[in-house]
């Protein structure tokens, strides 16, 4: 067993990106993001990255645009205000097939609306809050470990798919400590390939334009297509989720992030109570478990939905299980937290106990 | 064994220190651990507080709801807390500053002038460590020994002599 | 004896929550000294910023606005230009005003916008915890530039009296200090000053508030205050950066000069 | 020689920030040694009777916390 | 029968607005809704109204926001990539509960994309590109007398819960002219009453303040569950749809906007050549309406969903109907037209003809 | 006879799409030349704005990024953060680089980022057909201001060389035109400056360019050409306005000066 | 009557506004009618078109995808739109710029010197109005009055005397 | 008198837009009056003894149609 640091959220996801070979970070405060910039600040400069504080959201993804072209590593993070800042630039990066990673670390919306933990952004994150046909693998931790863990997986798929990737947290996940493992070697970045995409030194080779345009009549529908084509692999190979007592349980209970712990520990409640009860959690959000919620659909009586918004991520469950069983929903928005107990009371009732 | 606790206090108390050495300690002690501090704008020149859970099987949530400990060092942070406790829960009280006492019949109140024992042992800064050492001591949810080694490492770049202070804060406060 | 201080009735009266020694509180009292003595309290609109002052709506007695982070210059537009008779102040810090929505201030100055900006400068991030700021002088720590604010990496502090004072549309700019009793009653002149501008239609004004933030600085308020009087106040000159009203009179003059001279 | 100006501290206001003691020309002001209700040392008169009433103290005060009276 | 006049989608849209009451708007140039700002910019001032270009998109949506608090009915239209960069700017109206109107003229993305006509913002402009738990009330015209007619209907639903309100069209929509009909008479602002949640003039009353924050815990909850309950209501009462055939159809084409037109011209050349094909095109698409999908999903044995996207707009078609008939997608993405012949032959083989 | 003149080899001979009497292309051959002369070319990147030369990447010999509209000064950044030795410029219009990129813009030259830019200042919005720009010159006709652009609504055009010549980090700055061909030979010496200012890693550079716009102004390119002498340089004076060379001798000199003094 | 067409040419011959008049004369004349111009940043300064359709019944798909009448008014215009031009319709030629004929003998091909005409009325900008005049008469889509009625309408700043030779421009192309 | 210099004008190239006319100091340039295949009205030389080769042509040319040789 690896040795066991006991880490800030936030930290983790910094010091895990950085071992994952990211080398340039760009971003702008905002709670309760913060301690990711900070963290980088410092711990770039002994990695011979480059750390800056941008003018604004907007530049930074922009920012990561250029040196994401450049090959490098990036990422930026931020909380629902500033995501939504960045929403143009994000659909540039998918447009000109760009792997960057950024991350979300939720809080209470529409709006200003507070700093309190939420999950309000499942839409803009699994759905593309920017405008035009993409996605971005979107992956949604439930611990610290998780959190420094998670970037390395998310730069492989975005620089396997050249798509952009994700991390969906929310304020628990970035300001809570837990002991972390990270499972994976510290990666060289000057151990990479050449890319046969990037710009910056054309010597010997024919020059080459990062781009999401082509003004030509249909050339921009073959690229999407062939776009497409990329996010149908992805579906079809990358998604990933975790499950306990699905196998003979009467009840399915589905949340994800920081609230599938929640409904975990309300999970074991009812079945130290003798519920048949259990739980399953998509770890990737985008491309979404969907044969796994089929499956585990197919015994159950009932589904129950719990997130920490009011009404996004069940629609991804109704997709998946199309109807093969009644969906509850528990929702909390803007920064309530449900307790374990709340939802244990809920599970009773749908059983009936 | 399962322990969600809750310690809060004024700014400047050292209350989210305790609540990370509480969980270093715990993890050196083998157990399971989580820690998450209150954060945001309310927190401005007001209340300090922050979650920690040690338990010896794997932690699912990491929020406490109904904690079985509180910690509650100045005076507005009884009013907020106190109530909250499960019942046969325990509540660790710095009567130094806080003059309220608790009504509720139904936990055991462990009552510490720990101002005053950090002032005797040297210096108000650890008075924070006087109430860990007996939150440990009372809820027996890890060894003392592991508190005490923690501190070195959590306050890496703490002198010799302050150690060794904080070391007899936690014994103080596990003996009152 | 006779009351000669106390709480304006420009304020409600709920206590600020501000940090000790902050300078948001002093600010916030001239400006609503400044409208209720004015007397346009009632017609007033204050658009609150997002920074530690986001909770201005609580203590200035008169109606606001409260909107994105950096972008008071255009909410401010917005009801100015679909009320005139309001008279808006757009309160700012150094990230929402010269970071994040520097683009958003230069061209609400170009446009002459007839609004009033009040501009905390305080050097640093307060609402977030202490991060670099467009304004943050060079070498000083904060928790981005936990080595001190580098040339190489970040650039230069701004200084955006100076840089706005370029501008034709710019009608009042004015610098002050809050770091003692004869700067605080200076930067009250400028604000009434910034008010009549708008009141009297004569376009864009701003009022840069040098202040300290004794938290995120990790001082106590009296070493705050001996920073803003050693390293600010050098860096950022006090004083009045445009003023319409004597651009105007030194234009008459220059007119009446011709006439003579011919 | 009677003071010719005095001035009150809002406890409940105060935060013990020291602006108004550093500003006061005549010495009138320091913080107290002991605890407001809310954690804080409050400024004192510590020599009421050299107060002129002059206000420098209520326009440094960040937390209006002080109200000033003269002759 | 009112007097028809030719105009321009674009035209038409900006003319309705103004004749609904519109007296502020502030954009920022981008093809293809470029006659939008430039026929405000002569037109507002003739009502007395405020036309300004701002300095970007992010600028515009904020001036809006400022505007819309005073009570104006305001508007602002762009296409894809600066409704991206609004998407901050309409999270916040919703957080405030502001009843703003906007307008997406989209493009094909994504990124910059091309200028062509496309619908590859379905996702951004239904589930919220922006953050938090809102939604906003989306129309989708499809002809320039619906260009001319929806702002009017925007505004009234807008004020009427208090949330923001959108059209969501593309570059054929914007481009194309034809014959408009007004149906409603121009509506006077200053008739309008006052409202109780408008800052600006506060001789009288209590002060206001217009926000979309509240940091006191569980208030900003509570308020967001307020606001579902709009939403909800909204759901159940202000849906749209129309329909043709779909009474006696096997199979049921179903498209909105532009493409709609194009799915109608191919229902025609089926039902002309003797098949049993209806259509059902959403007016609004949210609310969607749920209802008439299920309802019309009953009785048939295909559905062929065709969108100018890569598989947005379906996923509500699959959330109304829940499986009650197999689901064929025909997309063409990034200014992709399809061809009423096109969609026919697909129809035909679909019936197995 | 020998050949005197004829296309660079940083050009890549795709003829160019713009219109009639454009300056966009007289721009692009100066930029080609200047990289493809300094020996450059193979380690250059353009970073191509939206706007009618959107199609830079087609035309200039060298790798290219294309990114959002007026976000170039940002891109160039993260190029050139990543990759120092990579030359860097980022060719943006009016638009672009003074409405809504004005904040990229302003924080480049603040952080003396070690790029430059090539701006064309057609006082319109080209590619989007004839829109206000930012320094649309007062009283000018566009397709948002149909009645002619006025102080009261749209404010004063932008001098943006004056308004960046306030910044530290602004190293080199100069405004030329493409009136006739003596200006276009300035102009290429103003870009070969720029590029030498990069490529000696003095920092922020900024060429502005005058530049016709014959179909959006509605003129021909002959009377665009007098209309870019009768009104666009008078109001937007040619010159350089910052020079870090000349700085340098001039604080060199003043030493020197000091030191016989002493 | 269903009438799909395209209008084809040089920016600045006139390509847009012509398509506009067909599109307003159709809607005097009581038709169904939509107008959809190419638009773009491909178009500066190389070829223009626009569709149009004029048809009895109410009109489903605005988009021409196989034209029944195609007008061509400059060389590249031919290459571009000949092909796609429906089987039995129409080809209008302006033989002044374009010298390729077309080879399909599944279509109707009119063949006019329109600048030339032009030329003789008086103003080579009316070109488009000889084109014009020919399509309506060949197609017989609407009633050549409704066309000239129209010109006023359309392009309600000219003088009378411009009017006057649009309306001879589209008799010329109709008897042509 | 031979010409000092001597340019070419690609027909495919140029524009018509007359930048060339007015920059040359000889006069050597004018508009042709009839369209190229681009439907453009080309540059050529009228004057082709009076060109010095000095380039200028090439220079304000935004459509590089011009090719310049002296001796
Ligand atoms: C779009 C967006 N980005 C970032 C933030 C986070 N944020 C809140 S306040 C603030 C800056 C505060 O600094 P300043 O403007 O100087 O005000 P101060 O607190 O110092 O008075 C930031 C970055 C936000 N709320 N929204
Ligand atoms: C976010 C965004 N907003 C608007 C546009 C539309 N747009 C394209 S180019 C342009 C401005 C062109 O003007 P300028 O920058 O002056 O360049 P020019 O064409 O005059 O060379 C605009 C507004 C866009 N593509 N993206
Ligand atoms: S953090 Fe700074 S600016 Fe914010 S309230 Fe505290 S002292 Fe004032
Ligand atoms: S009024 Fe003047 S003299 Fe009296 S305490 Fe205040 S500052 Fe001192
Ligand atoms: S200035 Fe005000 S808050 Fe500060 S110590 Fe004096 S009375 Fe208290
Ligand atoms: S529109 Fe203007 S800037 Fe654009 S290509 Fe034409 S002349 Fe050049
Ligand atoms: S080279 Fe000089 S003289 Fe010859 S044509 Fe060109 S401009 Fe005229
Ligand atoms: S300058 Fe060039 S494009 Fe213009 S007319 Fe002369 S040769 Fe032709
Ligand atoms: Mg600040
Ligand atoms: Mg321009």
């Amino acid at each position: 067993m690896a040795e066991r640091t006991l880490m800030k959220g936030n930290e983790a996801l910094a010091e895990g990106a950085i071992r994952a070979g990211c080398r340039f970070f760009a971003g702008y405060p905002i709670t309760p993001q913060n301690e990711v910039p900070e963290y980088m600040s410092w711990r770039m400069p002994q990695e011979g990255g480059f750390f800056i504080q941008a003018e604004s959201e907007v530049a930074a993804i922009n920012m990561l645009f250029g040196s994401a072209a450049t090959g490098a590593r990036v990422m930026t993070s931020s909380s629902s205000p500033g995501i939504s800042l960045k929403q143009e630039g994000i659909s540039y990066c998918a447009g000109a097939d760009l792997p960057i990673f950024y991350a979300n670390v939720v809080r209470g919306g529409p709006g200003l609306g507070n700093i309190a933990p939420a999950q309000g952004d499942y839409f803009q994150a699994t759905r593309g809050g920017g405008h035009g046909d993409y996605r971005v693998f979107v992956m949604a931790p439930n611990s610290v470990t998780e959190m420094a863990n998670f970037p390395k997986r998310c730069y492989d798929v975005a620089f396997k798919y050249r798509v952009p990737s994700m991390i969906l947290a929310d304020g628990i996940l970035g300001q809570m400590m837990e002991p972390v493992e990270f499972d994976f070697d510290p990666v060289d970045p000057d151990t990479f390939p050449e890319f046969d995409w990037t710009i910056g030194d054309a010597a010997g080779r024919e020059r080459r334009v990062v781009k999401s345009y082509d003004l030509r009549p249909g050339r921009l529908e073959e690229w999407n297509f062939e776009r497409q084509k990329r996010f149908d692999t992805i579906e079809a190979e990358e998604s990933a989720w975790d499950s306990e007592g699905i196998d003979d349980c009467e009840l399915l209970v589905t949340s994800y992030g920081s609230c599938s712990r929640i409904s975990k520990s309300a999970v074991k409640l009812a079945r130290d109570n003798g519920l048949a009860v259990g739980l399953l959690r998509p770890i990737t959000l985008y491309p979404f478990p969907k044969r796994a919620f089929k499956e585990a659909a197919k015994g159950v009586k009932n589904i129950l939905v719990v997130e920490m918004s009011l009404g996004q991520y069940i629609e991804d469950v109704q997709l998946s299980v199309e109807g093969a069983a009644p969906i509850h929903f528990h929702g909390r928005p803007a920064g309530g937290i449900p307790t374990a107990e709340e939802i244990y009371e809920i599970i009773k009732k749908i059983m009936g106990k | 064994m399962y322990q969600g606790i809750i310690v809060a206090g004024f700014g400047g108390q050292g209350v989210v220190s305790m609540g990370i050495l509480l969980a270093y300690a715990g993890m050196v002690d083998g157990k399971h651990v989580t820690f998450f501090p209150a954060y945001g704008a309310e927190m401005r020149g007001g209340t300090a507080n922050c979650s920690v859970i040690v338990a010896i099987d794997e932690i699912a949530s990491p929020v406490v709801g109904q904690p079985d400990s509180v910690v509650v060092m100045n005076e507005p942070s009884f009013a907020k807390f106190e109530p909250m406790i499960k019942p046969n829960g325990r509540l660790f009280i710095n009567t130094s500053l806080v003059s309220s006492r608790s009504k509720r019949d139904d936990i055991e109140v462990i009552e510490i002038p720990a101002n005053k024992i950090a002032e005797e042992i040297g210096t108000l800064k650890i008075a924070n460590m006087v109430m860990a050492g007996s939150l440990v001591d009372k809820t027996g949810m890890m060894a003392q020994k592991s508190l005490i080694d923690s501190v070195g490492k959590v306050y890496s770049r703490a002198k010799p002599e302050i150690l060794k202070m904080n070391e007899v804060a936690i014994k103080r406060g596990a003996e009152s | 004896m006779k009351v000669v201080f106390e709480e304006t009735k420009g304020l409600t009266g709920v206590p600020m929550r501000y940090c000790p020694g902050c300078g948001h509180g002093i600010a916030h009292r001239l400006v609503a000294e400044v409208i209720e003595e004015l007397g346009v309290r009632e017609r007033s609109v204050g658009v609150v910023p997002v920074g530690c002052s986001v909770f201005l709506d609580e203590y200035i007695n008169c109606d606001g606005i409260q909107g994105p982070h950096g972008r008071g210059p255009a909410i401010a537009t917005g009801i100015k230009r679909s009320k005139p008779n309001v008279i808006v102040f757009s309160y700012q810090g150094d990230g929402d005003l010269a970071s994040i929505g520097m683009a958003e201030t230069i061209h609400a100055a170009a446009r002459s916008e007839n609004i009033t900006i009040i501009f905390i400068n305080n050097a640093i991030y307060g609402m977030t915890g202490g991060q670099m700021a467009p304004t943050t002088l060079v070498g000083m720590r904060s928790t981005t530039c936990p080595a001190g604010r580098s040339i190489e990496v970040n650039g230069y502090p701004f200084k955006m009296c100076e840089l706005l004072a370029t501008l034709p549309g710019a009608s009042y700019l004015a610098r002050t200090s809050l770091d003692k009793a004869a700067n605080v009653i200076k930067t009250k002149k400028a604000i009434e000053k910034a008010f009549k501008t708008q009141i009297q239609g004569k376009g864009f004004s701003m009022v840069e508030i040098l202040s300290p933030c004794p938290t995120d600085w990790g001082m106590t308020p009296r070493a705050a205050i001996d920073r803003l009087k050693d390293e600010m106040i050098p860096y950022f000159p006090l004083g009045v950066y445009r003023d319409w009203e004597k651009e105007e009179k030194e234009r008459a003059k220059a007119r009446e000069e011709d006439k003579v001279e011919a | 020689m009677p003071s010719k100006g005095t001035i009150e501290v809002d406890e409940t206001r105060c935060k013990g920030c020291e602006l108004c003691v550093i500003a006061c020309p005549h010495e009138v002001l320091a913080l107290a040694d002991t605890f407001s209700a809310n954690g804080y040392y409050p400024a004192i008169m510590i020599a009421p009777e050299k107060c002129t009433g002059c206000k420098l103290c209520g326009i440094v005060c960040p937390d209006v916390a002080i109200k000033v009276w003269k002759e």
